[in-house]
Formats: structure tokens, sequence, C-alpha cells
């Protein structure tokens, strides 16, 4: 879930991003979403920077994906990036995943989200889609514990196979914890 | 939709698909050398470069499959950056993709610079894009020519490396530094550049093109460096998208998408130049498209120097961009604002922000997300090397030992971006 | 796939002629060009630089091995004000400060300074973020050194010992605010009488 | 003398060594020095030629090959199949019998020994050997030929893969 | 250019374990300790951004070749100089300290730039803080990444480690003990 | 053969022996200079003048390197074949004609290792055993690395010397004879300088020259011990001297072939206007017969040492210029174009022979 205090940069955009192109080409995007997929689908829908962004649920994720991959007219057929993110205080939202996707032939980007709870974190897989896909679920659930339904090969990527916890959530530390030649931890660190 | 529902045929339609090769590729069982070796090529094997395992299962010199395993210096540049100021990230961008720092630091300060609105002024745009074209050759140059030395030939890297040589010289003359350039601030470059680098580039650009020729003629029409590389390894447009290949890999599939030409960012649109593509996708064309993209660079150069307008290098943004040493020693308002861009406390609007740059090797992304602080809240680096890699499993099959280590060169994966 | 720049320019893959087949042009090429280089390495200068009897000459603005400036008067600028620490992002500096007393004006230049001020070169990436940080124009990289290279881990923590300015005036980095003749005359004859 | 039963006391030793030797990279080095000490017998013998082309031919290449399939297959103890007790007596019945049709054939044979008058010191050369054979022998040389090329068009055609396959 | 070599060490000292008596140098091992400085051969583990100015120090402007180390030797039987350039995370570890192992006696250790001398900017949960915290270190090299002069200087600093040890120096107590707590052999 | 002469004889085998040990050590410091200088660098210079001294640094330093065992390997193959690999290639150097005879009054020294009529079979059979060294320590050595290496040398090792022999046999038809030292004097008819093999063979000698850097397993053929594939090949998990012994069989190697090339093909001990300068310095110098064939004798060393040396330097040349073939291709240019290259070679040299556009070449000596 996005934070609250987003919108008032949102709505300091509105104005500059009437005149925008990229404001119209997101609108018409938007729409074909709505149309492809149900207005009820969506929720959260914002422009920050430019970028569309909407959020919804995991149920549909595969498939709002799958559907853009394959429509003929929006041709969101590159998966530019997905990353996990977390989220503490959102209760039973603490999770999220987040997905670029890029329209190359209309040079188009949308960012989709999905937020689900920490005890629950099974999103679908995208690797039947784009085989990109294979290695980003891979960090992310190296990253976040998130589990993804149907991957191949779930693995760690980048740490080490017997680590026991997935750094990028935020209650665990960033240091090393046994370095000894650096003990200041004086001016604001 | 139930998620296992939704999920029911994924792994079907990937065995699938892993079967249709697999029948190809694996040999029969009449076949006399059936007993396959594994071999680790890796992680300190001279051809991995940086450090990444492949463990290849061989029947004889051909490679029946190869898994690779990463992470072998993964650093947490994620992680640390939810714990360091805007500032004090580029020096960790640096270290991404060292074979082209200042194209890191000027993505990143773009980021930085669309989530803050800072406007920077036509100079210091085009100073970047002379720096980010010189961090592109010189990244292209350590590509190719390591290509060379992974066929054999080591005397083309050191002919090209000397070259390399002259941009770090450029780069000191610039920031200060080499390597991890840590070049520019938010909101501008940190310094104009002074006569000896302009000079010193002018020089540079006047005598390159011959060494540049030179290392041509010695690769690209040679039978011997041809046989090594013509249809090895090649990758079909569709499945390089498929796979997120972008940048110079993407490129050689005949995919002429470039983030500098289709979402402009520091003037390039007022520049000339052409996308180099390739037919299909072979390790030749990889070479041949990076060695192309080096000449539309020196085009991009000689454009972005002529024209240099005059004016700041940087923004008037005092809450962003340090004030000069003197006005801090003298002016209160300086002072306190040095202060507060030190410390952090820049006023970052909340949101967030997806920025992406031609890097060295693709589209060199970084995903934002700032909550308000002095830190990022996360920040997600699109890391081309990371997404492309994978797809080395792949092309590798059916190959011998000696393609593998050609087509590994020929990707360029930089292990710092890799594995972050 | 479309086009989606209109700017693409295809490489040509021309399939090889007969002379190529046969290896030898290239080959001779190659030669060729090894072989003037060879000549040139032998006849003309040689680009490579005889480390350590020769060096190459470093840029202005190189970020090279720390240095504590002093100002014209020899005093200490540092006011161990921290925030070259906080800039740090290896964590590298660490300091201590301390309330300047009588008597020691001459040697601090600002009421409070740094008791001990320690750099460790181990953790220290050269980035330059410090000396940016320094708002007291103390603390500098300096253009024409570098850390060296040492056997033991402890040799590598820079204290003030190490680190600020020596007071002879010739031996002052070029790095920072720069005497003029006059003021180094000044400081030199003050240094002398003292 | 003495060099000659050196020589034979060195090839049998290595022979003895090609049967008895445990591990088949051992045996096919043995073999290798069994010709050697063939070759030397032939030096003795006057028939350079024969000595060199000995150890060019069979030395210095079929016995690699060997080496190459004994090396590749990395056959050693463990993977040895136990053979039964039948095949052994049969293989020593066999192998005696071939001993004693050689000791039979071999029974009648008069050692010459060193003739001053008939000695020709040209006897072993090339052109000497070259004239017997393309003269005399003619006809044995060129179906040995023949058989040769027909055994190198076989394993062509065997080693041979499928077609779409890469070849290495 | 200002001299940038170590000021403050005038003689090189002895490293652990060469002190004593029994450990003079004698004419034989001086010749053995000049020719093994001479021909150092390197084994570059390169895993990041100083493997890239290893590459500038092989590169023709500065020629490691001019201390005779200009033989990459990747395989670490051969090789007498382990330089360790970049970053070593805790995936790494255990490979740096079995190719530390497989190296043939004598072997120094070079440690270049701050990653690998102390983790650097890394202070981070995947990253080890420092080499020698697996296989002992006889130089460091600061910086990051050092300049190629800085990794000559390297050199000539393990130059002098090797010209000034006996040949007995690897059979000592002391050098197994130092080995020992390192839990190598 | 008087004992005085045999003495002489086995001065002349130990000189060559020394030389051939001296030359591949000095080869490897030839070998670090070449490349520095063709990649713009300055190469060893800190080992004494110049860094003279770089080889004996190395080989000072591999004496005193530890010893290594790979566990599972077999120790006694581990060590013989290092030594197998130097035997081999000190032993070839024995046949090769470093000059013609010198004359003391009635003692004859024939500046050569050994005289034997079979020498060019000789030289081969030698070659070919070469490849023991490769196979026996690449498996010994109980690595995968190390055993792709040495499979790599065997087929590789055995494929070029067919293509090699059959360029040689060319030159054997014409020369009708074995003996390294006929061919060589052949190469020389009083008054026609130019008689080299190498005019009468370009395509043999072709062959022959890409042939030889396969066989001394150097680039662009340098696939056995490719570093970037291999890591080290069939020496990956030697240490100490047993590698150095490896190293230094490559470059006894490397000069045994150079002189083999410079002896079929570029005429060995003879150099231009030998028999004018002979007669001018006996005649007008008035130097005996002996004495002026002596000179003459000394200057056919220094040129059949300047043709190694050419040949060594271009060994270096053209390693330091060209990729490698992969292994595949190697085996294709080895079978299906070097050996047919070769078999035409034969069949044009035989037809000229027969048409007698090559003359018989008699026995002028």
């Amino acid at each position: 879930m996005a934070d609250p205090t987003k919108e008032e940069s949102t709505a300091a955009q509105e104005t500059a991003a009437a005149q925008d192109p990229t404001a119209q080409q997101n609108a018409q995007v938007l729409a074909l979403l709505h149309r492809l997929f149900g207005e009820s689908t969506f929720t959260d829908v914002e422009e920050p920077y430019g970028l569309l962004t909407v959020t919804t649920k995991r149920e549909h994720i595969h498939n709002i994906i799958a559907g853009l991959q394959q429509d003929t007219e929006l041709k969101f057929h590159f998966l530019t990036t997905m990353c996990g993110i977390n989220y503490p205080e959102n209760l039973n939202q603490e999770l999220g995943m987040i997905y670029h996707l890029h329209s190359l032939v209309h040079n188009v980007r949308l960012r989709i989200k999905i937020f689900f709870p920490l005890a629950d974190p099974v999103v679908p897989t995208l690797t039947d889609l784009y085989a990109t896909a294979n290695w980003m679920e891979r960090e992310a659930y190296d990253f976040f514990g998130i589990i993804f339904m149907g991957h191949p090969n779930l693995r760690r990527i980048l740490n080490v196979e017997d680590m026991d916890y997935h750094p990028m959530r935020r209650q665990y530390p960033l240091e090393d914890g046994t370095r000894e030649d650096k003990t200041d931890l004086f001016f604001g660190r | 939709m139930a998620v296992n529902d939704a999920l029911a045929g994924t792994h079907k339609i990937i065995q699938e698909a892993q079967e249709q090769q697999g029948g190809q590729l694996v040999p029969t069982l009449n076949d006399f050398s059936q007993e396959l070796t594994t071999l680790n090529l890796g992680p300190t094997h001279p051809a991995t470069h940086g450090i990444f395992q492949n463990i290849l299962q061989m029947d004889g010199e051909r490679i029946i499959s190869g898994v690779p395993t990463i992470g072998y210096i993964h650093r947490a540049f994620e992680k640390i950056a939810e714990r360091r100021p805007f500032y004090q990230i580029t020096p960790l961008t640096d270290r991404m993709n060292y074979c082209s720092s200042p194209i890191n630091n000027m993505g990143w300060h773009m980021t930085v610079e669309k989530l803050l609105g800072v406007q920077v002024p036509k100079r210091a745009q085009y100073m970047r894009v002379i720096m980010m074209e010189l961090a592109r050759i010189a990244d292209h140059l350590i590509c190719n020519s390591i290509l060379g030395v992974d066929t054999g030939a080591f005397t083309g890297f050191l002919y090209v490396f000397q070259e390399r040589e002259k941009i770090y010289e450029i780069y000191e003359e610039v920031c200060g530094s080499r390597l991890t350039t840590n070049m520019g601030r938010v909101g501008g470059m940190e310094r104009d550049f002074s006569p000896v680098a302009i000079e010193k580039l002018r020089k540079w650009l006047k005598e390159f093109p011959a060494v540049m020729k030179e290392f041509e003629s010695m690769f690209n029409r040679n039978r011997i460096f041809m046989d090594r590389v013509v249809n090895v390894g090649p990758i079909t447009a569709e499945k390089a998208l498929n796979y997120g290949f972008t940048g110079p890999n993407l490129r050689a599939a005949g995919v002429d998408y470039d983030v500098r030409v289709m979402n402009p960012y520091s003037s390039y649109e007022d520049f000339e130049f052409d996308i180099p593509v390739g037919t299909n996708g072979d390790t030749y064309d990889r070479f041949l498209v990076r060695n192309e993209e080096i000449w539309q660079s020196l085009r991009i150069i000689n454009q972005a120097l002529d024209r240099l307008p005059d004016g700041p290098f940087h923004a008037d943004a005092p809450h962003y961009y340090l004030p000069p040493k003197q006005a801090v020693y003298k002016n209160m308002e300086a002072l306190i604002y040095h202060f507060k861009i030190i410390m952090g406390e820049i006023e970052a609007p909340v949101g967030e922000v997806y920025h992406s740059v031609e890097g060295g090797n693709g589209e060199l992304g970084f995903y934002l997300i700032s909550d308000g602080g002095r830190t990022p809240y996360r920040l997600h680096f699109r890391r081309p090397c990371f997404i492309y890699y994978q797809a080395y499993s792949e092309m590798v099959v059916g190959t011998s030992l000696s393609d593998a280590i050609v087509i590994l060169s020929s990707m360029n994966v930089i292990a710092g971006e890799l594995d972050a | 796939m479309e086009s989606l720049s209109n700017r693409a320019k295809k490489l040509e893959k021309k399939p090889m002629t007969l002379a190529e087949r046969a290896y030898l042009p290239a080959i001779f090429q190659g030669l060729s060009i090894t072989m003037q280089h060879f000549f040139r390495a032998a006849t003309k200068k040689q680009i490579t630089v005889r480390y350590p009897e020769e060096t190459r000459p470093f840029s202005p603005v190189f970020r090279g091995l720390h240095v504590l400036k002093r100002d014209e008067a020899g005093r200490e600028r540092c006011t161990a004000c921290g925030l070259c620490a906080v800039a740090c992002p290896a964590e590298a500096i660490t300091m201590v400060a301390g309330e300047r007393k009588k008597g020691e004006q001459n040697l601090y230049r600002e009421e409070k300074y740094a008791v001990s001020y320690e750099i460790n070169m181990l953790r220290c990436i050269f980035c330059g973020l410090c000396e940016e940080a320094c708002p007291k124009a103390a603390i500098y990289l300096q253009a024409d050194k570098m850390a060296p290279p040492r056997y033991e881990r402890d040799e590598f923590i820079y204290g003030k010992d190490r680190l600020v300015e020596p007071v002879s005036p010739d031996n002052r980095s070029k790095r920072g605010i720069q005497l003029t003749p006059e003021q180094a005359d000044k400081l030199r004859t003050q240094m002398q009488s003292a | 003398m003495s060099l000659f039963l050196f020589l034979s006391f060195v090839a049998l030793l290595s022979a003895l060594g090609v049967v008895l030797a445990k591990n088949p990279v051992h045996s096919v080095l043995f073999l290798i020095l069994t010709f050697f000490t063939l070759s030397a017998h032939y030096l003795l013998l006057n028939a350079q030629f024969l000595a060199a082309v000995n150890i060019i031919v069979y030395a210095g290449a079929i016995m690699v090959l060997f080496l190459f399939v004994i090396m590749f297959l990395n056959l050693n103890e463990e993977t040895e199949p136990q053979k039964p007790m039948l095949a052994k007596v049969a293989a020593t019945v066999s192998g005696g019998l071939l001993l004693l049709v050689m000791v039979a054939a071999l029974r009648g044979v008069e050692p010459t020994g060193y003739n001053a008058a008939t000695f020709d010191s040209q006897i072993g050369m090339v052109d000497r050997l070259g004239m017997v054979l393309f003269k005399e022998y003619s006809l044995p040389f060129e179906l040995a030929s023949i058989l040769l090329l027909a055994a190198m068009v076989g394993s062509v055609m065997l080693g041979k893969r499928e077609t779409g396959e890469r070849n290495f | 250019m200002v001299d940038t070599r170590v000021p403050e060490i005038k003689s090189v000292p002895a490293p652990e374990g060469i002190e004593g008596a029994g450990f003079f140098a004698t004419s034989l091992e001086k010749v053995v300790g000049i020719a093994r400085a001479n021909s150092l051969w390197p084994l570059p583990f390169a895993t990041s951004c100083c493997g890239i100015e290893f590459m500038a120090t092989m590169g023709a402007h500065y020629d490691i070749s001019r201390f005779g180390s200009e033989r990459p030797s990747f395989s670490p039987r051969q090789a007498d100089l382990l330089m360790v350039m970049g970053t070593i995370a805790k995936k790494m570890a255990p490979i740096v300290k079995q190719v530390y192992e497989q190296m043939a006696e004598p072997r120094w250790v070079l440690a270049m730039g701050a990653c690998a001398c102390s983790g650097g900017i890394f202070d981070s949960y995947s990253v080890l803080q420092g080499i020698d915290r697996i296989i002992p270190v006889d130089v460091y090299i600061p910086g990051c990444p050092p300049r190629p002069e800085q990794v000559l200087d390297g050199l000539m600093r393990v130059q002098d480690l090797a010209k000034n040890e006996s040949i007995r120096r690897r059979n000592s107590p002391e050098y197994q003990a130092l080995l020992a707590s390192y839990n190598i052999k | 053969m008087s004992l005085e002469s045999l003495g002489w004889q086995g001065l002349v085998i130990l000189v060559v022996f020394g030389i051939s040990l001296l030359i591949a050590t000095y080869c490897t410091y030839a070998e670090r200079v070449i490349a520095a200088f063709l990649q713009d660098r300055v190469g060893p210079d800190r080992a004494g003048p110049f860094g003279i001294v770089q080889p004996l640094a190395d080989a000072v330093k591999l004496f005193t390197k530890e010893e290594f065992f790979p566990s599972g390997a077999n120790k006694a193959l581990f060590i013989f074949g290092p030594c197998l690999a130097m035997i081999t290639a000190l032993m070839s150097s024995a046949v090769i004609p470093f000059g013609n005879f010198l004359k003391f009054g009635e003692t004859v020294v024939h500046l050569q290792g050994i005289e034997i009529n079979v020498g060019m079979l000789y030289v081969f059979g030698i070659v070919s055993l070469g490849v023991y060294g490769i196979m026996i320590g690449g498996w010994a050595s109980n690595n995968k690395f190390s055993l792709l290496g040495a499979i790599r040398a065997a087929s590789q090792n055995i494929s070029y010397e067919l293509a090699m022999g059959l360029a040689l046999i060319a030159v054997l038809m014409m020369s009708g004879s074995l003996s390294l030292r006929d061919i060589t004097l052949q190469q020389s008819v009083p008054g026609e300088w130019h008689f080299w093999n190498v005019v009468k063979q370009p395509l043999g000698f072709i062959i022959f020259i890409v042939c030889a850097f396969a066989e001394t397993n150097r680039t662009p053929f340098d696939l056995p011990e490719c570093e970037t594939e291999l890591v080290g090949g069939y020496h990956t998990e030697y240490s100490s001297m047993k590698m150095g012994l490896y190293l230094f069989a490559e470059y006894v190697n490397v000069f045994v072939a150079s002189a083999v090339m410079s002896v079929i093909y570029f005429g060995g001990f003879n150099f231009p206007f030998q028999y004018e300068l002979r007669s001018w310095l006996s005649s007008s110098q008035g130097l005996s017969i002996d004495a002026a064939q002596n000179i003459i004798a000394i200057l056919g060393v220094v040129a059949v040492f300047a043709k190694i040396f050419a040949f060594i330097f271009f060994f270096m040349w053209v390693r330091w210029t060209l990729p490698r073939f992969r292994y595949d291709q190697l085996m294709r240019l080895g079978w299906t174009i070097l050996i047919p290259l070769a078999i035409f070679n034969i069949l044009l040299t035989g037809g000229l022979i027969t048409t007698g556009i090559i003359p018989e070449i008699k026995q002028w000596w």
C-alpha cells in the first residue's frame, strides 16, 4: 500500500500533467486496462513522475501481466524489472511486489504493485510468461522471502544457501556485526 | 481466482519447453560417449573474469547443460542504500558496473534530480553526456578486447587498454579518480571541465580513431577470430526480449531499443547518432555492435564538445547542491545549507521514481522510493547484467567449452553489476 | 521486430571472401600491425612509465592521501565538527573533539579542535566526500600522495601524527588554500624563531 | 652381445609387465617400452628404417590412441568386471596352445649368425626396402593398402554421427 | 612527484615468525630470496573493480612484467603471490581459503583495495570484513581501487619480504602456528 | 672413427645439449621481451640489467618451490610426465646439423650430435613420443582440466604429425635421402646459392610451419594449455620445477622445430656465396683450404643459428598476434585442409620430378 502522504505530491503534479502527452498516454492505457480487466481490479491509480502506477491484488497479477503481454494493442511485452518491498507498518500488507512493464512499441511504461501479508507471502510466478522473471523472483525470494508458486527453481540466488533470514526485510540490520575497526556510532548514524 | 488455479500449467509449459530442447540436445543412448563429465567452470576460472560459477555437464567437449551460480560478490547494495543519504549512494553506484562508473553515477544523479524536481543546466547536461559516452567507450573497449583475450589474442587488449588509460586520465582530470569516479553531484557536476581536461579530451578524440581502426582490422575480418565467433551463441530477438535483454546484446539480436533514443535524458535528443543493430544476435554481432557503438559514441562526444554551451555547470538549487567553499566561510546561509546537505537533511518529497539510462550493458534502471527521510526507503537497481545473464545457461547448450567462454565474455557480464 | 526508433543502422555481416577464407591476408595484416608496434617500441619513446624511477603526472584534482591542513599561521584548521565523519560512506573517520585551552591559540584555529582524529585508510574509499563536507577547508585529499601499502593492519589507522600537515611550509600540500609567498616567508621566520 | 642380452631382458620384463600390471595405463606404458626395446633390436639388426617406423607408427601414434581411449574410459580395478572361471581357464588353454604352436614352428630355425661374406651393410636401408616392397612384394603391398583403406572407410562410417549434430 | 613510498619504514621489518636464531639469511638464501622476489607469479583473484585496475597494472603504461610478474598463474599450484582484488563476499570466502591452501610454498598474499583489506564501504551482512579473517595477509594496499602505482608499490613490498625471508621460514614453528591460527592444514 | 674424433664428437654432443638448454632458457626471456615490445611494453627490466637474469630467477624460484602431489594422483607417473616431456624434447636436437665439419689436420669434427641416415625419421619418432609426456602428466594429475588438455594434446599432435610427415615426403622425394646432413648439403650446389628447399617447396613449407606450431602447442594451436579455457591445461596441477620442465620442454621444442625448419627448408648452415667466399679466402687471402673451410663452417654455424633465431622470433611474433582456434576447427584444419594440401603437394612434386622440371639431385659432394 502506498504511503498516505503521497497524495500531496500527486495532486501537485496533476495540473502539470494535464497538458503532458505522457499523461494522455497514461490515461489511454488506464482506460484499456479497465476495459480488459475490469475497473474493480485496480485500486490506487497514480502517476508519480509520469509513470502510470496501479495497485492490484495478487490473485489478478498473473492474469493481468499475461493479458498485457498478449494484448496486440498495448504490446506490453517487456518486463523491465520487478522487486519486492517491505512496509512493516502496514498491517497485513507488509510485503509487496512491484512490477515494471514496458511497451517498447508505444514506449509506455506501467508499474503494477501488489501487496500481501507477511504471514502468507505467496505470489504466482511469472516464469511461464517471461524467462527473465526467473532470477528476479529468486532475488525477491532471497531478499524478502516471497514465495513464488510454480517457480521451477526457487532457491536463494545471491546469498549463501544456508542463510536463515531474508536480509532485505526492514527488521534485519545491514551491518555485518563482526567488524572491529569501526566503533563510532555517533554523528547521527 | 485462486492463486493455485492461476498457476496450473505453469510448470507444464516450462517442462515441455525443456523436453523439447532436451529431445534434440541430449545424446541418444547408442551414442558412444554417453558418460558425462561435470566441469566446474569458476568461480576462480580465468575466463569468468568477475566471479561466478557455471557447472557444466559435458559430453566430451560439448556442453549438455550449464547451471550458473551467482552471488559470489553479493554486497547488498540495496540494503546499504537504505541506510545512506542520497549523496552517499553515488560511491555505491560507482562499484556496480565498474567498467563504466560515470554512467551509473549520472543515472543515479538524474534519478534523484527527477525526484527533487531539479532542472540541470544545459552545460552540465552536455558535460554529463561527454562523460557518459566516454564511459561507454571504455566499457565496450574492455568487453571487446577481453573477447580477444579469451580467444587467445592478448595483444589487442593491451593496445586498446592504452586508450582506456587515456580515458582514465580524462576522468582523473574531471573528477579526481580513475575508476570509481564518484563523478558529478545532484544538480550538476562537482566542477567545471578544466582546460587541461578539454585539451586532453580533444587530443584523445584525435588519436583514438586510428587505434580503434587498428583494433578492428586485427579482428573484424580475421578468419580465425570469425570462426570462433560467427554463429556462436546466437539468440533470437523474441527470446532476447523475453529474457529481458537490453543494450548491445539486445541490439545484436536486431532490436533497436536504446534508452537514449526512446526516453532521452540529459539532452540526448540534441545529438545525432545511429543505433547499430545486428542480425542474429551471435557473438560476432555483439562484437560488431559494440565496436560500432564506440564510433557512435565518438560522434556524440564530438558533437557535444563542439556545441558545449556556456553557463553554469550545476543547477541553482542551494537546497541540494553544496555551496562553494568560499561562501561557506563567509555566508551564514550557505553554511546552514552546507550542514543540512551533508547531514542529509534535504527536503526530499515523498514519492517513487523510476529512471533508466543506457548503461554499458543496457537499460540501467533506478527505482527509488522515498518516504521523505534522509535515505531512500527502498532503492532497487535494474541491473542489466543480472537480468540477461540468466540466458547464458540456455545459450551454451550444445556448444563447446571454448564457445561457452567466448559467449560469456561477449555478454560482458560485470560481476559487480550482476551480484549487486 | 519493427523498428522502434527509426535510427537503426543495420550492421552487415559479409560472408568471408576466398582470400579471407585462406586465413593468410588477415594473419599478415595482424603480423604487420604487431610488427609496427614492435619497431615503435624499439625505436621511439616507450609509453611505459618505469615506476618507481619515473612517475606519471597526476591531475591537480586527484584524490590521494588525506591531509589535515594548517592555516597561514600554522594552526590546525580542523574544528572537529564531525561533518566529514558523517559524510564518509565507509565510516572510516573517527574523531574526539576537545576544547581549546588557554595558550593553545597558536596551535588551533578554532575554539574546538580534534583531540584525536583517525582515518582508517583500509576502509577509506577515497571518494572525496569528506573534503567536500569540510566547512573549514581543513581536510583535503592530496593530489600528489597516495596511501602506501604496508605490512600490518594496525599501521593503517592514520592518526593526527600522520595526517596533520607538516609545519615546514615547503612540505605543504598543494591542495586547499594556498599561501601567498609573503605569508610563507612570514611563517617560515615565525617557525625559525620559535 | 651384452647389449642384445640386456635389451632382450628389458623386452621380456616389460612384456610381462604389460600382462601383469593392474593399472591399464601402466600396461600401455609397458607396451610402449616393449616397442622401444624391439626397435632397439631392429637397430642391432641394422634395420634403421624399420626401427624408426616402428617407433613413429606404433609407439608414437597407435599407442597414443590406446592410451587416449584408456584414459577416456578411466578404467581401474573397481570397474573391471569379474570374469567367470570358465573364461579364465579357456584363456589359459588357448594361450598355452599358442605358445606350443610358436615353439613348434620355430623349433627348426637355425640362427644364421654373422657371415662376413654375405653381410651387406645396406640391407636394412630405406632404398633396399623400397625396392623389395615395390618390386617383389608389390601385390601383397597393394592388397594391404586396400585393406587399410577399407578399414579407414569403415571407421569413418562408424565414427560419423547422425546428421544435424555438431561433431566435436 | 612527491615520494609516495613508505617513509616510516626504513628497513623492512621481519614479519612475524622469521626473527630469531638460525634465521639469518645466508648468501645462498639471499640468492634464492632475490630470485623469488624477481619471479613472483601472481594469481589474480580479481572479483571486482580492483581487477580492472590490475588490468591497468598489466597494461602498457605500468607493465607489471618489469617486476617479472607478468605471467598470471590461474592455477594456484604455480602461483607465488595470491593477489586478492575486490570484495570477498561470505559466499566467496571458502573459495579464497581453498585457493590459498592449494598454493605451494612459498606463498604470499597481497590484499588489494579497501574491500579485500577490510570490507571497505560494504559493511553489510554479506561481505567478509577483510580477508585476513580467513587467510594470513602479507601486504595490504589501501585505496578503492588503488592506483597501479600503489599496486606496484605493494608488489615491491612483497618483493622485499621475499628477499629477506629465510628459506626455512616456511618450516618454522612460528609459521606453522600462524597457519594453525587460521585453521589451515 | 678415431678415438680422438670420438672425443671431439662427444664434445659436440655436449655443446649441442648445452646450447639447446641455454637457448630454451633464454627463450623464456626472449618471449617476455618480444611480447612486451609487440605490446608496447618494456618487459622485465629489474632483474639485472635489462632483466637479463630473469630466466635464472625463474629457475631458482621454481627449484625452491614446494613439491606438490595432488590427492588421488598417480605419483610415479606424475613425476614421469614432465621428465619424459623434457627428455624427448632434448633428444631430438641430437641429429640436427648445426654446421659442416671442422678439420684440424687429420681430425674431422662434424658439427652435429650424431649423423644417422634416417635422421628425419628419428626426429619424427622423437617428436611423436613427446606427446606422452603431456598425456601422462595430464592424466596423472587427476584433474578434469588437465585430462581435457591431455586429450586435446594427444589428438592434436597425432593429427598434425600426419600432415607434417606428408609435407616432408615431398622434400624427401626430391632429396632421395632421409639424412638431415644430406638434405642440407643438397641445398647448396656450388654457384647456385638460392637452391633452398623453400623455393622449391613453398606449399610444403607453409604446411610444415603450421604443423610445427601445432606440434609445439603454440598459439594459435595452444589448446592443450590454453589459459582462458583450461586454466593451465595439462600442467594445471604441477608446481615447482616439474612445471618448469613442461614450460622448458615447450621452448626446447620450439628451438628444435625452428632448427628443423631452417635445416630442411632454409638450407641449414648454408649461406649465400659461401663457395665464392671460400675460394676467395683460400686464393687471395692465402689461407689453406682447411682453414678456409673451417671459417666457412663457423660462419655456417652462425648462419644456422641466425635462421633458428629468426624462426623462434616468428613463433613468438605469431603467438602474440593471433587468436587461437577452437578444438573442432583445429581438427578440421588439420584433416580437411592440410592433409589434402600435403597430398596434392606430393602429387605435384612427383609430377614435376617425372616431367623433369625439378632436376634430379645428384650427389655432388
